[in-house]
């Protein structure tokens, strides 16, 4: 295991103060816990938003933590979701009077953890609702099962309810426009070589030496096949197609494309993709508003890359501009 | 038969010692169908359960289970956290203010817990989750008039280990669909070490 | 070779085209070249800053152009300088009329290519000006030889120099005040494993499983120690120390902090690293006015980081802290 | 002797196919003490030189070697370009006009050559570069009455060799300081190439 670490079991608390240490004027902690905070939370009259979930997978989410996104992000072991005493410090620490929208990817150990913090919440009369993001087409849907995970489609739902809560709206639009993102985002991913967890001192899987492995989940869970390695142009088709499968698009529907590095794969790969991705937009006459290109929700070291499309309207294009100073995602 | 606090505390450091011994097991249970991590989670669960319950002097069998509840929602995370945590806190809340429970009321509890997976996991029966131990060992502490604590054991085994040839509906092992088949649930792992520990607690045959 | 790619030979085009396809409003190429150029240059009135150098330093240097930054970044292949031809495309692209300021990393090949492409401009009665950036300590430096290379302090002369454009500055000023950055400005790098260049299908060396390498170039070349992995801490030490023997820091000095990585370590471990980085500051009684933690200056997929401090002034701090839009590097 | 049309361009095709035969030992050359693409650089620079000159029809060396230079400058990049680029273009400029070239003014050439090569990357001699060739070799035939084509090739065959005990204090090479003795430098080798392929073309012994 090859990694710039000093112990680690320590891993978590060490990056937290690494971050406050290099943004001091934007986060802060609560002591004793592993909540990163917006420095000036919590912001009187503004529905506060929550998000989080196991680290690895940096900068989510500390790094969407700023005006205009989070308000705070729960950072658990690697991999492991956070606890329902530190989401509910979170949820403490950035009420300001309207409420707290609960922002969580779709993995059983989170759901169940942020839902009982709810729990906690409610019960000191903190006003919360949550929002379940399950963007990964590569999992097949159902009502019955745990159904799909939440991946780098997370990051526009923070975005967007982020402006949607910077506008004053109340906890009920906040929600609404969340689960507006959710319902128009689709992610599908793909991986080329494992990564560590720190605790654990070797990969979680092995791949052939020209293997990759298609809708692999970003904690290394299995994808859906596993295939020799192919060119960026097929890959970017693949997951393209996976996702217009399952959300179709018609010519003038207007998109925001997400093209995420999973840690170890080159920004000029990352772009190499992007090529092929912005290609099939305009031959379907789709209208491509905004693109992203970069490492968002990663997976340690991890080399592969996903792409997430969000169908847009007139709303979710509006707010997805509207400014943010989150230390990941700055937009002015 | 009563729970009484000491022996209520003896099933948990039982429990606690089994979980240790199978950590590594459970682990590669988690390796094949999950993240891999269900062994280390309830070690470090319980292990924190037994250090804060070991060295205190509960008046009533709810302050332990709370306690056992809280640890284990504050120190597991992951999916199985909230899901014992939710368990051991319903059941503190069926023995409210207990200083020994008898068969009856203990029984009562249990059900309480496995409401409390439900209600939280929202899996059923069949999804290859803990609750497909759970569900048939409550439904026999419930439906016999004796309770052999043998039968006990061998049923909650039995259960575990059908949970192999099931799909995953719930749960990480979810994604995996079709290829979740063929491994034991970590988690109906665990659930059976809590109910053979149980039966070690009572030393006699049966459970009146 | 485990890489997101069509074909090794055309990742740089191909990564261009990309480029332009995710950024349009911001971006624009010139055809023909592998130049990227503000897509409202030229800026009339404004001197013209150009960079650039070899590929699979990304975001480096396309990342940095954006009004408050660079004019242009011509790329070359990967890790190979561009040559005068394209240099000079891109001066002519962005010269304004008050002058094109050349920022150059000091390798032989690209000072030579930049050097040759000023003569052309200037043949074209462009008023040209260079500053070469050499920011690494872990070369030895001497006027007798090419002296030390330069890494990611480069990225915060695109910054300031920027700024200074931005304030309507000749190009004598803007020429000042980037050198005054170059002498204030020091880095050291470190590596955990190799990188792969695409066209070369292997990595350019080996590390033990167990070995790291501290003061490791950008580009692969030889560091000055190979040791056994080192905790994080010992690591920033080094890295530190090393800077402080070249640029001695006294109390109530003022610096910013870049902890880059190159590609392949997690953001994680950059954070873990300045822990112990603000640490060292914090016990000299050093003032961090900016701390910037991610990937700026890469090395393609190696694992690794490098420690940048850069000494302000009261210029410095205020060009530093004006707004940028540069796709990598936004600020408001 | 007189350096017509035809021999200059039979001299750079020469030289290109030295370069192509040798390309990966100079690469090997490179690897060791650079960054391992003197011979990719060359080979690639080279083939489209031949590609430029070969069909095309030339009134004047100047011409010939002004394609030369502003082909090497556009394609290969990195350090060797500017540096082989900016001699054939001081090769050319001194040429000016000339549809052949006596001994007198091919050497003055290339002496230009080397002060060019010399002005455009600061290195001196005993700097491990391509310097150490060319300029012993541009003395020796400013020097020598009579030129010995096989003197001329061995003079930069030895020079090349002496390349190897050198400590770079110019290019890639000089990061590596003491560390790059014992390797001979990429540039010197591939220099020496150059001259090599010039004794080649003038097939008799002597050059005068
Ligand atoms: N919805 C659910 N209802 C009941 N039990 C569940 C549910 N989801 C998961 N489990 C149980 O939790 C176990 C996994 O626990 P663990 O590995 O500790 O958490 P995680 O999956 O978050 O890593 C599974 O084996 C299963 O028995
Ligand atoms: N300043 C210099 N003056 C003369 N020759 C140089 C100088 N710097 C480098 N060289 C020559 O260039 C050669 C390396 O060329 P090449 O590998 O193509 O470029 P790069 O070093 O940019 O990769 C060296 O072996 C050396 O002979
Ligand atoms: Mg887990
Ligand atoms: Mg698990
Ligand atoms: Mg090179
Ligand atoms: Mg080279």
């Amino acid at each position: 295991m090859k990694k710039l670490i000093n112990d680690p079991n320590a891993v978590v608390q060490e990056m937290i103060e690494g971050m406050i240490a290099a943004h001091p004027d934007k986060l802060k902690t609560i002591p004793g816990t592993t909540v990163l905070v917006r420095k000036d939370a919590p912001v009187q009259g503004k529905v506060g938003l929550v998000s989080g979930g196991g680290s690895g997978h940096e900068p989510a989410h500390a790094g969407y933590v700023g005006k205009g996104m989070l308000d705070a992000a729960v950072a658990g072991e690697v991999f492991t979701s956070p606890t329902p005493d530190q989401v509910f410090e979170a949820i403490k620490a950035v009420d300001g009077g309207k409420g707290v929208l609960l922002i969580i990817k779709n993995y059983t150990g989170d759901v169940l953890n942020f839902e009982m913090a709810a729990e906690m919440a409610e019960a000191e009369g903190i006003k919360v609702a949550k929002v379940i993001v399950n963007d990964d087409v590569a999992v097949e849907d159902s009502t019955y099962t745990t159904g799909r995970r939440g991946i780098a489609g997370t990051i526009l739902v923070h975005k967007i309810a982020g402006a949607m809560a910077d506008t004053g709206a109340s906890l009920e639009e906040v929600e609404a426009v969340a689960k507006k993102v959710i319902s128009n985002v689709r992610t599908m991913g793909m991986a080329l070589t494992p990564c560590t967890v720190p605790a654990a001192g070797k990969p979680g899987f092995e791949h052939g030496e020209k293997e990759m492995e298609i809708g692999m989940g970003i904690h290394g869970e299995p994808g859906i096949e596993k295939t020799e390695i192919q060119p960026a142009n097929q890959v970017a088709e693949t997951l393209v197609n996976k996702i217009l499968e399952d959300m179709p698009l018609v010519e003038k529907d207007r998109v925001a494309i997400m093209i995420n590095g999973l840690g170890g794969t080159p920004i000029m790969e990352l772009y190499i993709v992007n090529k092929k991705v912005a290609e099939m937009m305009k031959e379907k006459g789709i209208d491509v508003h905004e693109t992203f290109v970069g490492n968002y929700m990663t997976s340690l070291e991890m080399a592969g890359c996903s792409v997430t499309l969000l169908k847009l309207d007139d709303q979710l294009a509006e707010l997805l501009d509207a400014p943010s100073d989150a230390i990941a995602f700055k937009k002015s | 038969m009563k729970l009484t606090i000491a022996r209520a505390k003896e099933w948990m450091l039982t429990f606690n010692q089994r979980i240790q011994e199978e950590k590594d097991h459970l682990t590669e249970l988690d390796q094949a169908i999950g993240d891999g991590d269900h062994g280390l989670n309830m070690a470090r669960g319980f292990q924190e359960v037994v250090k804060k319950i070991e060295p205190t002097n509960y008046d009533t069998l709810d302050a332990l289970f709370k306690d056992v509840a809280m640890t284990l929602i504050s120190k597991v995370g992951g999916a199985s956290g909230p899901l014992y945590g939710t368990a051991f806190l319903r059941l503190s809340t069926a023995l409210k203010a207990e200083s020994e429970a008898n068969r009856e009321k203990f029984v009562e509890g249990l059900k309480a817990a496995l409401d409390g997976i439900k209600a939280r996991g929202k899996a059923h029966r069949g999804d290859k989750t803990m609750v497909d131990v759970w569900e048939p060992v409550v439904d026999y502490v419930q439906s016999q008039s004796t309770i052999h604590l043998s039968q006990l054991n061998e049923l909650a085994k039995e259960k575990m280990e059908e949970t192999k040839d099931l799909e995953a509906k719930m749960g990480r092992a979810s994604y995996l669909g079709k290829r979740s088949i063929g491994t034991i649930d970590p988690g109906a792992a665990s659930s059976y070490l809590l109910f053979a520990s149980l039966a070690d607690c009572f030393q006699k045959g049966e459970m009146d």
